[in-house]
C-alpha cells in the first residue's frame, strides 16, 4: 500500500477498514479475538453466579444491601451515549473527516473516563465498607469480573488515545483507518459486556 | 465362511481375555472379582463395552491387514497410478449407522446404571421406631488417613472400615483438608471426597471377607492428595450381619479397658501423656479426631494403612512417622515427649499396650 | 537453515532469528524447542518408570515423583506437543494454500516468544525451589495447600505460553480465512489446513477458561483471592470445571492436527486422493464442536449427580462416531492404492491400531458407571497414552520425516527411521497396553512407589522395559537428525516423488517470499493436477511476476514476552521480598513500553523488487 | 499479494448518493440508541417498580440481550455483509460461553 496516496473525500473507500489485506486481516482477527473474549467473559460471569453472596460463615454483605442503582444508572448511561459517540466517529472517518472523528473520540474518551471514575469511586466506597477484594468468595469474583470490565475499559481509553495522539499529525490513511475500526469495536463490546454487568450482577442482585 | 472365521476369532479373543484377566487378579482388590451387586454392575458394563471394543477392533483390523497386505507397491507394480476414488456415500453411511447402533447399545445399560447407583434414597428409611434401617458410614478423609464414623450407632473408627455383608452400606463422603477419594476396588467404584460438599453413595458386600487373602478387602485413596497420596490406603472387613452388631456392641463397650500387664500399663501412661491429644482409644463417640481413632488399633491388619502389623513396623513408625509418610501430620517423638526421643523401652511399652487395644475377642 | 543464514554466521544467525517473523523459521524456533521439551519431558517420563519398575522402590522421594509426574504431564502436553504442533502448522499450512506468510508475521513470532518464555519460566521452577507437585491438572484444594512456589510457576508460566498459543491460533484462523490463493476454496483446502484450520478454533475458544481458571488461581495464591477457599465461600469445582471446559478441547488441539498430518500421509504413500474428503472435513468439524460439551466426562466421580453424569456420557460416546468416519476413510485410501511404506507411512500404518485401541478405551471410559472403576486409575493412564502416544506423537514423528524435507531440503535417513519406528513402537504397546490390566486390578494412578505382592509387580516391570525401547527409539532420532545435518545433502522439490498438495510444488529451499507469483488452485491436490498434465512448474499461476511486499523482522516480539517474564518474578514472590512490587512493575512497564513503542511507529515493511525476483536471487536477506 | 490498492474516484454523484446513505444510516444509529435508552429505563424501572423477580429476571435478562443485539447488528454493523465469518465466530463463542454459565449455575453447587 502506498502511504503517499494522498486522498480527498471522493477517493476514500467506502469500507476503509477493509481495504486492504492488512485491514481485512486486522478486522477478521478481530472478531474473531471478540469471539474469544465471550468466553472469557461468560467463564467469570459464571464463576460470579457460582460464587454470588458466598462468603465465610456469617457474612454480611450481600448483593442487596451493598449495591446502589442511581449510580449504575448514571454508569451505563455514560457508556452507552460513549459507544454512541464513537459511532459518530466511525461515521465522520468513512467519510474521510479526520477533525471531526478525532473531536468525537474525544468526547467518546471523556465518557469513558467518566465511567471509569465512578467504577473507582464505587470500588472504593466498597472497600470502605469493609468489602474487599480479599473479604470472601463473592467480593473476589465480584471484583474481578466488574474489574476486568473495567480494565477493559482503561485499555480502551489507552488504545484511543494512543491512536489519536499518534495519527494527529498524520491525518487519515489506510493504514490507520483500520485501527480505528478496531478500536470502536473493542469500545462496542465493552458496552455489550456492560449491558450483562448492569442486568446480571446489579439489577438481579438487588432484587436478591 | 467368512463370517464362521469372524465369530470363531472373536470368540477365541474373548476367551483368551477372560482366562488372561481372571487370572491375574487379586481378589480383594482386583476390580474383576467384584465382591457385590454394585462392582458386579460394574463389571457387566465393562464386560459388555470390552466385547464392543473387541468387535469394532476385529472390524477394523481385519480390513487394515488386508488393505496393506494386498495394496502394497511391490504387488501392485512400482508404476501403476491407483484410480483416484473420491468416496463412497453407501460406505460413509455404514460406517456411521453401524457405530451409532453399537453406542446405543451401550448407552442404555449405562444410562440405567447411572441413576441405579446414585440412588441413596434409602439412606433415610426409618422402621417403626423411627430408627435407620440402613447403615450409614461418614466417611472423612484426612491428609492419609481415613475416620468412619457410624453416626446412628453412634461409634466411630479409623483406618479399617468394617460394614454387614448382603445389605446396602450408605456413605456420606467428606474431605477434612483436601481432595481425596473414596475407593475399594473390589466392592465398586470410587466417588471423590470433597472439601466443599458432601456426596453420597452406597456399596454392597457379598460375603464376609475372612476367606481373602488377609481376611480384608483394600482400599485406596484415588486422588492425588500430597507427597503420601500413595499410602493412604485403608482395609475394609465385611461380617455377616450378626457379627457386624456383636462388633457394634463391642465398639460401643470399648470405653475404659485397663490394660493387661504392667508394660502395657506403662504403655498406656505413655500414651495418656503424649499420644492422648490426638488419638482417641474408646470407639464410641463420633467424629472430630485430629488423629486416627485407636480403639480397634490390635485388631487391625495394617500400621498406618500399609505397613504390615509387626511390633517392630509399629515401633518404627512411632519413632519416625515422617519417613514412613512423607508429609504426614503425625508429630516427631520430640515434640510430644519433652524434646526427647522415644527410648526402646517406652516404644515397647507403647507397643504392647497399642496391640491391646482392641473391640474383637 | 537456509544456507545464506549459515554464511552469515553464527552471531548473525542467532539475531536473524530473535528478530524474525517469517513463518518458516518462526516454524523451526517452534521444532527446536518443543523438541527440547519433548525429550525434556521424556527423560521425565524414564525417571516415573524407573521408580516404578518395583515395588518399595526409593530411586526418588514422594515429594519429587509429584513434582516429576506433573512436569512430565504438563511438560509433553504445554510444551512438548502443542508447540510442535504449532510448528509444524506454520511450516506448512501457508504453503499450503499459497500464502506469503501468515495473516501477522509480527504476532507470530510474539506468540512463539510468549510460549518460549513461559515454557522457560515453568522449568526455572526445578531450580527454584521445586516444581509444582499437584498433577497437571492442578486440583484445587491440593493445589491452595501446596507449600513453596511450585504452583505459582505452574499458574504464571502457564498464563504467558498461554497468550502465547491463543496469538497462534487466532494468527493460522485469520490466515486461513483471508489468504487462500485463488481458487483455494474451504472444500479444496488440504486437510492439515481443515485441522489447523478446526484446531485454531477450538484454541480461541478453550484457552479463555483456562485463563480465566488461572487468574484465580493466581490471585488465590498470590493476591489473597478466595475463588477456591471453600472456607471463605469458595468452591475447589470451579476449578475443575474451568479447567476441563479447556482441558477436554485441548486434547483434541493435540490429535486433529495430528490427524491432519496422517490424511497427507496416506494419499501421498498409497498414491491415491483421500477418500471421502468432504466427510473428513465434515467429521474434524464435529468432532471440533462436539469436544465443548463433553468435559465433564473428567469428573463422573466429582458427585454432579446421576443427570449431568448421564449426559455427559451420552455426549461423550458420540464422539466415537466422526472419529471412526475418519478412520475408516484412512483404510479405504490405502484401498485399492499402491502403497509404500516410507517411514512417515509407517508411522501412519502403526497409528490406526494404536489409536483405534486408545479411542474405544475412551469409550469404555465414557460410560459412567464404569468409569467410576477407571477413574484415577492405571486405565486412564494407559488409555490417554494410547491416544496421545499412539496418536499424537507418532504423528508429530511422522510429520517430523514427511516434512522435513520441506523444512530443510534434506532427508531424514530412512534406515534409522525405520530403527526408529520399531523401537518406539513396540516400547509403546508394552509400555502402555499393560497399563490397563494395572487399572483393572485396582492399581491408582499418580502414587509414587506400591507395597509389593497386589499383583502389580511384574506389570509394572514389563511397563519399565517397554520405555526403554521407547528411550532407545528417540535416541536413534536424535542421532539421526544430527547425521542428517552433518551431512546436509539437499533433496530438492517433491522428494517424495508423490507430493499431492501445493507445497511440495515449491522450488527448494522455499524462497523467504514463498511463492514468487500466487498459484491459481484447480482443484484438490493441485500439485498431483499439475502434475498429471505433465505441468513442469507444478503451478498454474494467477497473477505476473511483480513487487511483493514483505513484513520488516523486529526484535520487540522478544522484548514484549521478556517484560512478562520479568512480572511473574515479581508475583511470584508478591507478599513475600519486598522488591515483588517494583519488579511487577518493571516488567510490565517493559511490556507495555515496547507494546507502545511498536504501535507509534509506522512499520511498512518493504518490498522486494520485481528485477530481483527474475534475475532469481530473491532480494535482500 | 495484491498490496496496492485500486484507488477509486468517485463521481460527484456517485459521492452525493454515498453521503446521503450514510447520513440515513448515521440516523438509524440514533433511533437504535433511543432504543437503546428506552430498554435500560424499561429494564431499571422494573427493578425499582418491586416486581416479583421471577418475573423480571426474565424481562431484563431479554431486555439485555435484545439491547446486545442492537449494539451487534447496528453499532458494531454485523447486519452488513462480510461478516459472515465474523458472526459464525462470535455465535460459537455465545455457545460455548452459555453452556459454560449453564453447567455453572446447575451442576456447580454451594
Ligand atoms: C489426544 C488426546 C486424547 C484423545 C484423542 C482422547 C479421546 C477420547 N477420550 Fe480421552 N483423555 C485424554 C486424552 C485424549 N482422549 C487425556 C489426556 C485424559 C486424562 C486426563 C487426566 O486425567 O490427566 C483423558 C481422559 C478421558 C476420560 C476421563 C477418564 C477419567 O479420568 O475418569 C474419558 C471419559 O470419558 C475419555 C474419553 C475419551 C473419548 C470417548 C475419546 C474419543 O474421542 C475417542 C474416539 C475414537 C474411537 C472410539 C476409535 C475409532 C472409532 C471407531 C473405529 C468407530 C467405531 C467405534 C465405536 C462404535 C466405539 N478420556
Ligand atoms: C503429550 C503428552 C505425553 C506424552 C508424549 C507422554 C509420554 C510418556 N509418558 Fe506420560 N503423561 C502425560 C502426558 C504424556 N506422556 C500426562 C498428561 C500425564 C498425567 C500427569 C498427571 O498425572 O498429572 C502423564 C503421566 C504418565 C504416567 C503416570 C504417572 C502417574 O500417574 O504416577 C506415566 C507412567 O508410566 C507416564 C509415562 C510416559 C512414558 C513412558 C512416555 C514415553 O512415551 C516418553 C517417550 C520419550 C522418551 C523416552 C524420551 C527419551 C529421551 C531420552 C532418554 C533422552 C535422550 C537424550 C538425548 C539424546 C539428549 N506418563
Ligand atoms: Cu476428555
Amino acid at each position: 500500500m502506498d502511504l503517499n496516496t494522498k486522498y480527498t473525500p471522493q477517493s476514500w473507500p467506502d469500507h476503509p477498514e477493509n481495504s486492504t489485506l492488512e485491514g481485512k486481516n486486522k478486522f477478521v482477527g478481530f472478531w474473531l479475538f471478540l469471539g474469544g473474549e465471550t468466553v472469557t467473559f461468560a467463564s467469570l460471569f459464571a464463576t460470579y453466579l457460582a460464587l454470588k453472596n458466598k462468603g465465610p460463615s456469617g457474612m454480611e454483605f450481600t448483593t442487596q444491601g451493598l449495591f446502589e442503582l442511581p449510580l449504575v444508572f448514571i454508569m451505563t448511561m455514560l457508556l452507552l451515549t460513549s459507544s454512541l459517540t464513537s459511532v459518530y466517529a466511525m461515521y465522520h472517518m468513512k467519510n474521510y473527516n479526520f477533525k471531526a472523528m478525532q473531536a468525537w473520540l474525544m468526547v467518546t474518551v471523556l465518557l469513558g473516563a467518566a465511567f471509569l471514575g465512578f467504577e473507582i469511586y464505587e470500588f472504593s466506597h466498597y472497600v470502605h465498607l469493609g468489602f474487599t477484594f480479599n473479604q470472601s468468595a463473592f467480593s473476589s469474583a465480584f471484583f474481578i469480573l466488574v474489574g476486568t470490565h473495567g480494565a477493559h475499559v482503561l485499555v480502551g481509553l489507552g488504545w484511543i488515545i494512543l491512536l489519536m495522539v499518534r495519527n494527529a499529525k498524520r491525518g487519515l490513511n489506510l493504514y490507520n483507518a483500520p485501527k480505528f475500526y478496531l478500536a470502536s469495536l473493542y469500545w462496542h463490546f465493552i458496552d455489550v459486556v456492560w449491558v450483562f454487568i448492569f442486568t446480571v450482577v446489579y439489577l438481579m442482585g438487588v432484587m436478591g | 465362511m467368512m463370517k464362521g472365521i469372524k465369530k470363531w476369532r472373536l470368540f477365541s479373543l474373548l476367551t483368551a481375555l477372560m482366562v488372561f484377566l481372571s487370572g491375574c487378579g487379586e481378589e480383594h482388590l482386583s476390580t474383576l472379582t467384584p465382591a457385590g451387586q454394585v462392582g458386579r454392575d460394574q463389571l457387566d458394563l465393562m464386560v459388555l463395552s470390552t466385547a464392543i471394543m473387541v468387535l469394532v477392533i476385529i472390524v477394523v483390523m481385519i480390513v487394515y491387514v488386508l488393505a496393506i497386505v494386498k495394496f502394497r507397491r511391490s504387488k501392485v507394480g512400482e508404476n501403476v497410478i491407483p484410480k483416484q476414488v473420491e468416496g463412497s456415500h453407501k460406505l460413509e453411511l455404514i460406517w456411521t449407522i453401524v457405530p451409532i447402533i453399537l453406542l446405543l447399545i451401550l448407552t442404555v445399560p449405562t444410562v440405567v446404571s447411572t441413576y441405579k447407583l446414585a440412588d441413596v434414597s434409602g439412606m433415610d428409611t426409618v422402621d417403626a421406631k423411627g430408627n435407620k434401617t440402613a447403615v450409614t458410614v461418614n466417611v472423612k478423609a484426612n491428609l492419609y488417613w481415613w475416620e468412619f464414623e457410624y453416626p446412628d450407632l453412634g461409634i466411630v473408627t479409623a483406618q479399617e472400615l468394617v460394614v454387614p455383608t448382603q445389605e446396602k452400606v450408605y456413605f456420606n463422603l467428606k474431605a477434612a483438608d483436601v481432595k481425596h477419594s473414596f475407593w475399594i476396588p473390589a466392592a465398586g467404584g470410587k466417588l471423590d471426597t470433597n472439601v466443599d460438599n458432601l456426596n453420597k453413595f452406597y456399596l454392597t458386600f457379598d460375603n464376609p471377607s475372612e476367606s481373602l487373602q488377609d481376611g480384608v478387602f483394600y482400599g485406596k485413596c484415588a486422588e492425588l492428595c500430597g507427597p503420601s497420596h500413595a499410602l493412604m490406603d485403608f482395609k475394609v472387613k465385611s461380617l455377616d450381619r450378626d457379627d457386624f452388631d456383636a462388633w457394634v456392641a463391642d465398639m460401643k463397650a470399648s470405653k475404659e479397658e485397663t490394660p493387661e500387664g504392667d508394660v502395657a500399663q506403662q504403655g498406656q501412661e505413655i500414651f495418656n501423656t503424649s499420644c492422648i491429644a490426638c488419638h482417641a482409644v474408646s470407639g464410641a463417640g463420633s467424629t472430630g479426631g485430629v488423629g486416627p481413632n485407636l480403639a480397634t488399633f490390635g485388631d487391625r491388619n495394617r500400621v498406618a494403612g500399609f505397613m504390615e502389623h509387626t511390633p517392630e513396623n509399629i515401633k518404627a513408625w512411632i519413632s519416625n512417622p515422617e519417613k514412613h509418610k512423607p508429609g504426614n501430620l503425625m508429630p516427631e517423638p520430640k515434640e510430644i515427649n519433652n524434646g526427647k526421643d522415644f527410648t526402646d523401652q517406652e516404644l515397647t511399652a507403647l507397643t504392647e499396650y497399642l496391640m491391646g487395644l482392641s473391640v474383637e475377642e | 537453515m537456509s544456507s545464506i543464514a549459515q554464511k552469515k554466521g553464527f552471531g548473525a544467525t542467532l539475531w536473524d532469528y530473535l528478530t524474525t517473523v517469517d513463518h518458516k523459521k518462526i516454524a523451526i524456533l517452534y521444532l527446536i524447542t518443543g523438541g527440547f521439551f519433548f525429550i525434556v519431558g521424556g527423560i521425565e517420563a524414564m525417571l516415573i518408570r524407573i521408580q516404578l519398575a518395583q515395588p518399595d522402590n526409593d530411586f526418588v522421594s514422594a515429594g519429587m515423583f509429584n513434582q516429576i509426574i506433573t512436569m512430565h504431564g504438563t511438560t509433553m502436553i504445554f510444551l512438548a506437543a502443542m508447540p510442535l504442533l504449532l510448528g509444524f502448522m506454520n511450516a506448512v499450512m501457508p504453503l499450503q494454500i499459497g500464502a506469503r506468510d501468515v495473516a501477522f508475521p509480527f504476532l507470530n513470532s510474539l506468540g512463539f516468544w510468549l510460549f518460549f518464555f513461559g515454557g522457560v519460566f515453568l522449568n526455572l521452577s526445578w531450580f527454584m525451589g521445586g516444581a509444582p507437585d499437584a498433577g497437571w491438572t492442578s486440583y484445587a484444594s491440593l493445589s491452595l495447600a501446596s507449600p513453596g512456589h511450585g504452583i505459582d510457576f505452574y499458574a504464571l508460566g502457564l498464563f504467558i505460553s498461554g497468550f502465547g498459543t491463543l496469538i497462534g491460533g487466532i494468527n493460522f484462523l485469520v490466515t486461513i480465512i483471508n489468504m487462500r490463493a485463488p481458487g483455494m476454496t474451504y472444500m479444496r483446502m488440504p486437510l492439515f489446513t481443515w485441522t489447523t484450520f478446526v484446531a485454531s478454533a477450538l484454541i480461541l475458544f478453550a484457552f479463555p477458561p483456562l485463563t480465566v481458571g488461572i487468574v484465580f488461581m493466581i490471585v488465590d495464591r498470590m493476591f489473597g483471592g478466595n475463588f477456591f477457599d471453600h472456607t471463605m465461600g469458595g468452591n475447589t469445582i470451579i476449578w475443575e470445571h474451568l479447567f476441563w471446559i479447556f482441558g477436554h478441547p485441548e486434547v483434541y488441539i493435540l490429535i486433529l492436527p495430528a490427524f491432519g498430518i496422517f490424511s497427507e500421509i496416506f494419499p501421498t504413500f498409497a498414491r491415491k486422493r483421500l477418500f471421502g474428503y468432504s466427510a473428513m472435513v465434515f467429521a474434524t468439524v464435529l468432532i471440533g464442536f462436539l469436544g465443548f460439551m463433553v468435559w465433564a466426562h473428567h469428573m463422573f466421580t466429582v458427585g454432579m449427580g446421576p443427570t449431568a453424569n448421564a449426559i455427559f456420557a451420552v455426549a461423550t460416546m458420540a464422539i466415537a462416531v466422526p472419529t471412526g468416519v475418519k478412520i475408516f476413510n484412512w483404510l479405504l485410501t490405502m484401498w485399492g492404492g499402491s502403497i509404500v511404506f516410507t517411514t512417515p507411512m509407517l508411522y501412519a500404518v502403526g497409528f490406526i491400531p494404536s489409536f483405534v485401541a486408545g479411542g474405544v478405551t475412551g469409550v469404555m471410559q465414557a460410560a459412567a458407571p464404569l468409569d467410576y472403576q477407571l477413574h484415577d486409575s492405571y486405565f486412564i493412564v494407559a488409555h490417554f497414552h494410547y491416544v496421545i502416544v499412539g496418536g499424537v506423537v507418532l504423528g508429530l514423528l511422522a510429520g517430523l520425516h514427511f516434512y522435513w524435507p520441506l523444512m530443510f531440503n534434506t532427508m531424514l535417513n530412512e534406515k534409522l527411521g525405520k530403527i526408529t519406528f520399531w523401537l518406539f513402537f513396540i516400547g509403546f504397546h508394552l509400555t502402555f497396553f499393560i497399563q490397563h490390566f494395572l487399572g483393572l486390578l485396582g492399581m491408582p494412578r499418580r502414587v509414587f512407589t506400591y507395597v509389593a505382592d497386589q499383583g502389580w509387580d511384574s506389570y509394572n516391570m514389563i511397563s519399565s522395559i517397554g520405555a526403554i525401547f521407547m528411550a532407545a527409539g528417540v535416541i536413534v532420532l536424535v542421532v539421526n537428525i544430527i547425521m542428517t545435518i552433518v551431512k546436509n545433502e539437499k533433496v530438492g522439490r517433491d522428494p517424495w516423488g508423490d507430493g499431492r498438495t501445493l507445497e511440495w510444488a515449491l522450488p527448494q529451499p522455499v524462497p523467504f517470499y514463498n511463492f514468487k507469483q500466487t498459484p491459481l488452485v484447480r482443484g484438490l491436490d493441485t500439485f498431483w493436477i499439475e502434475k498429471q498434465e505433465g505441468n513442469k512448474e507444478g503451478m498454474t499461476y494467477a497473477e505476473p511476476v511483480g513487487d511483493i511486499h514483505m513484513p520488516n523482522n523486529s526484535f520487540v516480539p522478544v522484548v514484549i514476552s521478556f517484560g512478562l517474564f520479568v512480572a511473574s518474578f515479581g508475583a511470584l514472590y508478591n507478599g513475600e521480598k519486598s522488591w515483588a512490587v517494583p519488579v511487577i512493575i518493571l516488567g510490565l512497564g517493559i511490556t507495555f513500553a515496547s507494546m507502545i513503542h511498536r504501535s507509534l511507529k509506522d512499520d511498512h515493511g518493504y518490498h522486494v523488487h520485481k528485477e530481483d525476483l527474475l534475475d532469481d536471487k530473491g532480494g535482500k536477506h | 499479494m495484491a498490496h496496492d490498492v485500486h484507488t477509486h474516484v468517485k463521481s460527484q454523484t456517485e459521492y452525493e448518493y454515498k453521503r446521503r446513505r450514510s447520513a440515513n444510516e448515521m440516523r438509524g444509529q440514533l433511533t437504535t440508541f433511543a432504543i437503546m435508552i428506552f430498554l435500560t429505563l424499561i429494564a431499571f424501572t422494573a427493578v425499582y417498580a418491586g416486581f416479583s423477580p421471577n418475573l423480571v429476571v426474565p424481562i431484563i435478562l431479554l431486555l439485555a440481550v435484545i439491547q446486545v443485539i442492537l449494539q451487534l447488528y447496528y453499532f458494531m454493523h454485523m447486519s452488513h455483509k462480510g461478516h459472515e465469518t465474523a458472526s459464525m465466530f462470535l455465535y460459537s463463542g455465545v455457545i460455548v460461553g452459555l453452556i459454560t454459565v449453564l453447567t455453572f449455575v446447575t451442576i456447580v453447587w454451594w
